[in-house]
């Protein structure tokens, strides 16, 4: 799936692009284009300029789900507590100067018409639409880009970085013109698009020199004074308030800021809003097949609320318009199946990129020798996966719904292997004592537990946090069960999430379970196929070592490892995805054979809900962060169907 | 007037000391005039007996779960049966369930059906256990007699666990958590705030200041920082103890400005003015005849805490502070039913409320007529 | 009864110091700083932050400094410049977060407060004067279910409820578009239509235990020679009660004012995430788990003058009406 | 005994004065949920007259202060005047029996401590402790006289005065616990006299002070009394109290009224065994040859459910006979208005009992 990004990407981005612009020729043509209603006074008024100059020369055209919707309404959702950005970023943010497209196959043109990558996979060169504005009007050009690149080049500045800011591979900025400019890499880099297109994406897009350049002192000499003057520390602090980037919360904070997005900021998100509204941005440069400028839909009005419960009966009460976030549980289910008819919304699918319910990660790189060595040995683990009876899990606490399965991509995936999703995955308790005995492990002691190698008795403690996942605390309560009937000592130790995250330099923790990322998105996200990032908490040390963030505690990773890690460095300097999928799939097969991490289950489908009278809402949707669902299948072109 | 009085008439004496012979069988009488004083005496009682013979009267062990049982209504408990020519018999038993799973709503669908009779044995031989802990024992007193037939009279919850033996066993643990604090914050709010009363001065001022400064802390953030900074190697349990008596060491304030405040007035009274000047200890002066003159404060204080601490319980499980799974008490119970999910389809989950709301109820009514009947000045 | 006030005030300000320090000591309690619940947070949502912005973040904020220096810039930031700091979270001064929500605390447990002494007054005389009448069994009876019911699980109920029999969700305190509007008769009739049910969830326990120690302590002087006396002068019987015994029963309740804040904050910190009340009761949640600690230090730190300026003007009071106090504590 | 001597010819002036109040055959029952009921006083007859004092004397529990708190009513919820009256007659006015009247009601009220007022035993715990001496004597001014508090004042600071308060105009604005024993019975005494009744009831209003007050109490009352010539039931179980401030004497027993006179006869030539046992527990002025040693009386006072269908007095009785414990004895007139209770005046007499 993931084959056809990047490079081939960069092919259909220019035929798409052209084909646009050809449909647009046609469509200006043929018919005149069309804007919202609530827009038609202020432009007769005069306080807007017409809809023919708003637009960009080539907008974008948009191809309904279903067919072309008609202006008007409110979009009701809702936010849990004020710092939810999340949901905000999955309706509104997500504009990035690339996109994926619905299926998530490919990468499409957005802000950016067209892009060119030079075959040493260094220089990326886009095209931006020609007459693209931010919504105050003014023009969004190369220039905003620059601003982007130059400001988190700022060593005292911090932004969210992602490739702006990689030491590995620093990137230069040059600007051809007005609608063009390029990215040249100091190494070859195969993954910017996909970043691009993801959530991750949109810092660069999410700037306007002309207004954020006041709070910069390279373009505003005071800048540092009137920061002051307004109560911040530095500049910086200032720049991060008024300025925030991308997705920050409190980029929506500020009415003032300029977006490029479809709806923009109406009553704010400030500390003590009890609810935040975006109303249509009347520059958005997104027109339908025939030529109707988007979004259909006015308003978004989203209720900020800490109340899972005030929200699990708005949705019920048929208060909420479209969410899948925070309510859209399994135990709620049977709840919102029954009240479909009195609130009058209906459930759709969602399937989840997540390739997991829980991940059992041992600690390979256990700071105690002997418990290391034992965490390590792969008969070990292969012990633990025979113990767990996962139908059983699935049938109490999953209602019957999902599989059996390891840590391995999704059956969507391109990367889906059955063996790997399969293997040790049946309850066998002979199978266990069997991989026991090979692990060395000692006969059972009087409690019918296994003893270690040196006949001390055997003690696992796994951190587990009851917060995150209300359902992994039953799992665990079933899985402490099903392994000490097998003869494994359990002791669970259910902690805060901070500490959680604390105690992984540390290394003196056996165990900790997280979710099942890297379904979908696997060469984004391979942090259970290799020791990929701070997430591999199965090989703290060893991703130390690979990423050299915190050298303290880095360690050389074992052999296996450090060849994925090799394939890695080299997928990411790879401009041909069909190379890059290669490398994954030589990955993989390293994880395979070594299974460093357990899985429990495939989770079952999620859903979402939607009110009855919204519409072009394909279904299932994928369900992902970087492909942050639902904005990839453009909300803004989901409508109220008058009834 | 060299006239003497006749009060010193040797028959005034005795009288006197016949009343005090009898104060506690007086108080008791009085106490069992409060009908509804003595009815929640037992209740407590029946309580805590049921907190000592948990083990013996759950049917189920509280942590054995059902995949084929996940949130089964209440079966209830029949001890009859009519054979087909309508007559009736003795025959406890329970209906068995027909279930089906409904995939699209995913969930269990249950009819409790008339026509399977499960046999209820009183008794039920069971696998051997210790009854708190101490004495071996291998029956139940009740118990179904063919296995895995299911037995959930009061229903399952989520997991397909019996309620019945999760609410004992929570009984168990949420009843002997109160006792704890509430003695300790007694005990430091008598005497302190006695003292602080009785001697006003630097030493007044000074509790005053610790108790106001103790007092103007919201508890939630202290509940918060502290379960926080609790050390991480500690059992749930002990961490909750711990909280329990943190809990007291803020609850005694309340107590101790009472008593003061109580003081402060009954200093200027005559009768400790009179027992000043019988030379009487200071001690003795506040535990005899001070403290007593209140007795009604202190009680009706002391059992308005215990149901406080009860309470205390189920509002930091609601944070996720108090007591964690496995370990069942009233409030993890009741943590469980905080959901819309819980409140519309499987209400039975609210018991343990229930419960909370009948062992307060029983302890305030206990503790008001305790109140009233060593009232000084009783009708 | 001056000199009287002004220790109390000194002994007020003294009392403000010291929550200050350990406001501050409580935010430093958990282990780890706002950063790591940051990355920690980021982590949850498949997001990731490079380990250098993470050291000029660490700067920025000045973590790492010995406590004293921190608690110091804190507090003198605070007296001299009435900046009580930044939030991490909101990225801007905590001053623009709170004042909005601590007025709503504030107006929800003041109308609490008063609720509950109208409530709780009639009815705790009745009870005692009409001691072991059926009035007095019912008032008893529901007081105590008053005190027994959990509070956030009263709120939820009666969410539950109101969904179910009115198909109305009562969260909030203003109905959507009222939030932002200026107060206007229309938006004070929004407000009531929303704030009964938290002021109800709120006041319920705390009538209930003021019905509780009024009624002991009016039983207690009911029996008090001077109640005789008074009946003797030829008093109503209805003008004696409420003359005499009330009047003297009344002093212990004047000492709880104060003392009802409080546990009030505390329950409003609940039932406020139960029923999503823009008080600061779920900021202030929100921020000690976030480790937001500037925020979270202002909020507590104000929620605790709030109460000592409540027992302040409580003991003022109790002085004020019994003279035994006033002149017991020359 | 020079002041009893003193009496007599006060009494002499007003003989010939109306009864204003008259207690007569009256009987009261106390009911508890869990004991049989008790009659606490039994068939009771007194009459009060202007200007005149009756002492009613007993031991502690004997009934007198349930009697004297009935004729005002005063008594709990759970006692009951269950039979005779209690008729008050002020001066040109229509005879009222209290005994009748409903509690709270109008009537009642408007006796109560505007035409019958009384002073309690403890002035400390009988003023409220927060309110100032001056409030609570004004509302009687208020509540009769309907008097502006300007004027109530200036009759109270009037009042303190006249009883002897020194700077009554501070003082009524006071608290009680910042008077002295004495100056609080004084200031209660000028609250009960506030509205001039016709009819006071002192309850032991010395018992709680020391000797040298209770003297100067004593005059203070007398004084008043001949001021505002009202009649004074005097409740005291001290017989030296008795003989210096009252005219008539009546002595109970477990509830019954044993005996009663003039206190010149009843001192003189007591009839009743009880009676005569109280005199000789007192000691005599007399002569160092003929001076007798105190008697104390035999047994201990039985708790009233005990008591005798007969003579309460029996269990104690040196002289008692067959019908003591059975037969009441009936109220025998001895001459005089000196009445007793005792089967030895009714037997065929053989010798008077010495």
């Amino acid at each position: 799936m993931d084959n056809t990004r990047g490079g081939p990407g960069n092919r259909t981005g220019r035929i798409v692009s052209g084909a646009l612009t050809a449909m647009l020729m046609m469509s200006s043509a043929a018919l005149a284009q069309q804007q919202a209603p609530m827009l038609d006074e202020l432009v007769s008024s005069g306080a807007l300029p017409p809809l023919e100059e708003r637009l960009p020369a080539n907008p974008l055209v948009v191809e309904p789900v279903e067919s072309v919707g008609v202006y008007g309404g409110t979009w009701r959702s809702a936010l849990r507590g004020g710092l939810d950005n999340a949901w905000i970023a999955r309706t509104v943010a997500y504009d990035g100067l690339v996109r994926y497209d619905r299926e998530w196959k490919e990468i499409v043109p957005n802000l950016a018409e067209s892009w060119e990558v030079s075959e040493d996979a260094r220089t990326y060169t886009f095209k931006l639409r020609e007459g693209l504005k931010w919504n105050n009007g003014t023009p969004f050009t190369s220039a905003d880009i620059e601003f982007a690149v130059q400001l988190h080049k700022e060593p005292t500045y911090v932004g969210p970085g992602g490739f702006l800011r990689n030491p590995d591979n620093p990137v230069n900025i040059e600007v051809v013109d007005e609608t063009t400019f390029r990215f040249v890499f100091e190494n070859p880099t195969g993954v910017l698009m996909d970043e691009l297109a993801s959530v991750n994406g949109l810092t660069i897009v999410s700037l306007s020199k002309e207004y954020c350049g006041q709070f910069y002192p390279p373009l505003n000499p005071n800048a540092s004074e009137e920061a002051k003057a307004a109560g911040f520390e530095t500049w910086e602090a200032m720049m991060l308030n008024r300025c925030a980037w991308a997705t920050e919360t409190i980029r929506f904070a500020n009415p003032d800021l300029p977006f490029m997005n479809a709806w923009m900021v109406e009553e704010p998100l400030t500390g003590n809003a009890s609810r935040v509204t975006f109303v249509r941005n009347p520059y958005y440069w997104k027109v339908d097949t025939e030529g109707n400028q988007l979004p259909y839909i006015d308003r978004l009005d989203m209720r900020v609320s800490d109340s899972l419960e005030e929200l699990t009966l708005m949705a019920l009460n048929g208060e909420i318009d479209f969410q899948d976030r925070h309510i859209a549980t399994v135990a709620n289910q049977p709840l919102f199946f029954d009240g479909q008819e009195a609130g009058d919304y209906r459930l759709g699918e969602n399937i989840p990129s997540s390739m997991n319910t829980m991940t059992i990660q041992f600690n390979m790189n256990h700071v105690d020798p002997v418990r290391r060595e034992l965490f390590a040995n792969r008969d070990f683990r292969i012990g633990i996966s025979h113990l767990l009876d996962r139908q059983e899990i699935i049938d109490v606490v999953f209602t019957g719904q999902g599989e059996p399965f390891q840590a391995a991509p999704r059956p969507e995936s391109p990367f889906y292997d059955e063996e790997m999703a399969k293997q040790y995955t049946e309850f066998d308790p002979e199978a266990a004592d069997a991989a026991f005995k090979a692990a060395g492990l000692g006969e059972k002691n009087g409690d019918g537990f296994y003893t270690m190698p040196d006949g001390s008795p055997l003690q696992i403690t796994i951190d587990t946090i009851s917060a995150f996942r209300t359902e992994w605390t039953d799992m665990m309560e079933l899985i402490q069960l099903q392994l000490e009937a097998g003869g494994i000592d359990v002791e669970l130790n259910n902690i805060d999430r901070t500490l959680y995250y604390d105690k992984r330099p540390l290394g003196d923790y056996d165990a900790q379970i997280w979710q099942g990322d890297g379904g979908l998105d696997v060469i984004q996200e391979p942090r259970y196929y290799m020791p990929s990032g701070p997430e591999s908490v199965w090989a703290f040390r060893w991703q130390a070592w690979f990423n050299g963030t915190t050298p303290d505690v880095a360690e050389e990773p074992a052999p296996w490892a450090k060849q994925q890690m090799d394939l890695y460095n080299q997928l990411r300097e790879e401009g041909d995805a069909a190379k890059r999928d290669e490398l994954m799939k030589q990955i993989l097969q390293l994880a395979k054979e070594n299974f460093p991490v357990i899985g429990v289950s495939l989770p079952g489908n999620g859903y979402f809900i939607a009110k009855n009278n919204m519409r072009n809402i394909p279904e299932p949707m994928l369900h992902a962060y970087l492909f942050p669902t639902p904005a990839p299948y453009d909300p803004f072109q989901w409508y109220f169907a008058a009834e | 007037m060299a006239v003497e009085t006749m009060t010193d008439i040797p028959v005034s004496t005795p009288i006197k000391r016949a009343k005090r012979e009898s104060q506690t069988a007086l108080m008791w009488r009085r106490f069992k005039r409060h009908r509804l004083a003595l009815v929640s005496l037992w209740i407590v009682a029946l309580f805590y007996l049921i907190a000592i013979l948990a083990e013996f009267l759950a049917p189920h062990d509280p942590g054995a779960y059902s995949a084929r049982y996940t949130y089964a209504p209440p079966q209830g408990l029949q001890l009859f049966s009519t054979d087909e020519n309508g007559g009736w018999r003795f025959f406890p038993h329970v209906n068995g369930y027909s279930t089906e799973v409904d995939r699209e709503a995913m969930r269990r669908i249950f009819v409790v059906d008339p026509e399977i009779e499960i046999p209820v044995q009183f008794l039920a031989p069971s696998d051997p256990y210790l009854l708190a802990g101490v004495i071996p024992m291998s029956v139940k007193l009740i118990g179904v007699t063919e296995a895995r037939a299911p037995f959930y009279i009061l229903g399952a919850d989520r997991l397909g666990r019996d309620l019945l033996s999760r609410l004992i066993h929570g009984t168990r643990i949420s009843l002997s958590i109160g006792l704890a604090g509430v003695t300790l914050s007694l005990f430091f709010g008598i005497i302190i705030g006695g003292f602080a009363g009785y001697y006003g001065g630097w030493f007044d001022s000074a509790v005053m200041r610790v108790i106001e400064f103790i007092r103007s802390m919201p508890t939630i953030p202290l509940w918060l920082g502290l379960a926080a900074a609790m050390p991480k190697d500690w059992s749930a349990l002990q961490t909750y103890f711990a909280i329990t008596i943190i809990l007291s060491l803020i609850g005694w304030t309340e107590l101790a400005r009472v008593v003061r405040g109580r003081f402060l007035s009954l200093r200027t009274e005559d009768f400790v003015t009179a027992a000043q000047l019988d030379g009487a200890s200071d001690w003795r002066i506040i535990t005899r005849h001070m403290v007593p003159s209140f007795m009604s404060h202190i009680i009706a204080a002391a059992t308005l805490a215990i149901p406080g601490m009860i309470l205390a319980e189920t509002a930091l499980s609601f944070l996720g502070l108090g007591l964690q799974a496995p370990i069942v008490s009233w409030g993890t119970l009741l943590q469980d039913a905080q959901n819309i999910r819980t409140l519309a389809s499987a209400p039975w989950l609210l018991a343990p409320g229930v419960c909370v709301v009948i062992i307060i109820l029983s302890m305030n009514f206990f503790g008001d007529g305790l109140r009233d009947a060593a009232d000084p000045h009783g009708r | 009864m001056l000199g009287f006030i002004g220790k109390r005030l000194i002994a007020m300000i003294l009392t403000m110091w010291a929550v200050s320090f350990v406001a501050f000591a409580i935010i430093q309690l958990p282990p780890g700083d706002y950063l790591t619940t940051y990355i920690a947070t980021l982590a949850a949502n498949g997001d990731r932050v490079d380990p250098a912005t993470i050291e000029a973040l660490r700067r920025q904020y000045g973590f790492g400094e010995p406590y004293m220096i921190q608690y110091w810039k804190w507090v003198s930031g605070i007296i001299f410049r009435g900046d009580f700091g930044q939030s991490f979270e909101w990225e801007a001064p905590v001053t623009t977060l709170i004042w909005g929500r601590l007025g709503n605390s504030i107006l929800l447990e003041g109308l609490a407060v008063i609720v509950m002494w109208l409530v709780a007054l009639p009815i705790g005389i009745y009870a005692a004067v009409r001691k072991y009448s059926l009035g007095d069994y019912l008032a008893t009876i529901g007081g105590f279910i008053g005190l027994a019911i959990p509070n956030f699980f009263f709120a939820l109920i009666l969410m539950y409820l109101s969904f179910i029999w009115f198909g109305e969700t009562i969260g909030g305190l203003f109905s959507p578009g009222m939030e932002n509007a200026r107060w206007s008769p229309a938006r004070v009739w929004d407000f009531l239509s929303h704030a009964w049910a938290p002021i109800l969830v709120l006041s319920m326990a705390g009538t209930a235990e003021l019905i509780r120690i009024l009624r002991a302590n009016l039983l207690d002087e009911l029996k008090k020679p001077y109640v005789t006396t008074a009946r003797a002068k030829g008093l109503s019987e209805f003008r004696t009660i409420m003359k005499y015994p009330v009047r003297v029963a009344l002093n212990p309740l004047v000492s709880t004012i104060g003392w009802l804040l409080p546990a009030l904050v505390s329950s409003s910190v609940i039932v406020s995430v139960v029923l999503n009340l823009p008080t600061a009761g779920p900021l202030l949640l929100r921020s000690l788990t976030s480790q937001d600690m500037f925020l979270a230090g202002a909020i507590i730190m104000l929620l605790g003058m709030l109460t000592v300026i409540g027992t302040l003007i409580s003991d003022l009071l109790l002085a004020w009406i019994d003279p035994r106090i006033r002149y017991g504590s020359k | 005994m020079g002041c009893v001597m003193r009496l007599i010819p006060m009494g002499g002036k007003n003989m010939t004065q109306k009864p204003i109040l008259s207690i007569a055959d009256m009987s009261i029952v106390f009911s508890s949920p869990d004991e049989a009921d008790i009659e606490a006083v039994r068939q009771v007859d007194l009459t009060l007259t202007p200007g005149k004092t009756l002492a009613l004397v007993g031991e502690s529990g004997c009934g007198k202060s349930v009697t004297a708190r009935a004729v005002l009513r005063l008594l709990d919820k759970n006692a009951l005047i269950q039979r005779g009256s209690i008729t008050f007659e002020p001066k040109g006015e229509k005879p009222v029996d209290i005994a009748k009247l409903k509690q709270d009601s109008l009537p009642l009220r408007a006796i109560r401590g505007n035409q019958i007022s009384m002073i309690f035993q403890e002035p400390m715990s009988s003023l409220s402790p927060v309110h100032t001496i001056g409030d609570q004597i004004d509302e009687m001014m208020t509540i009769h006289e309907g008097l502006k508090p300007k004027q109530a004042r200036e009759r109270t600071v009037a009042l303190l005065d006249q009883v002897g308060i020194p700077g009554a105009r501070e003082r009524a604005d006071a608290y009680p616990f910042q008077l002295s024993g004495g100056l609080r019975q004084r200031a209660m005494i000028a609250m009960a006299l506030a509205c001039k009744p016709q009819v006071l009831i002192a309850d032991e209003p010395t018992t709680a002070l020391d000797v040298t007050t209770q003297a100067q109490i004593l005059d203070l009352l007398r004084q008043l009394q001949a001021d505002f010539g009202m009649a004074m039931l005097f409740i005291t179980h001290d017989l030296g109290v008795v003989a210096e401030i009252a005219d008539e004497v009546a002595v109970m027993y477990l509830g019954d009224v044993v005996e009663q006179g003039s206190v010149f006869d009843v001192f003189a030539a007591p009839k009743h065994p009880y009676t005569q046992a109280l005199m000789s527990s007192i000691p005599k002025m007399a002569r160092k040859a003929d001076r007798v040693r105190l008697s104390p009386i035999k047994g201990t006072v039985p708790a009233p459910k005990d008591r005798p269908e007969g003579c309460a007095f029996t269990s104690r009785c040196p002289h008692a006979f067959e019908p003591c414990p059975t037969i009441r004895p009936a109220r025998t007139d001895l001459g005089n208005g000196h009445h007793a209770r005792c089967h030895l005046l009714t037997r065929v007499p053989v010798e008077e009992p010495a």
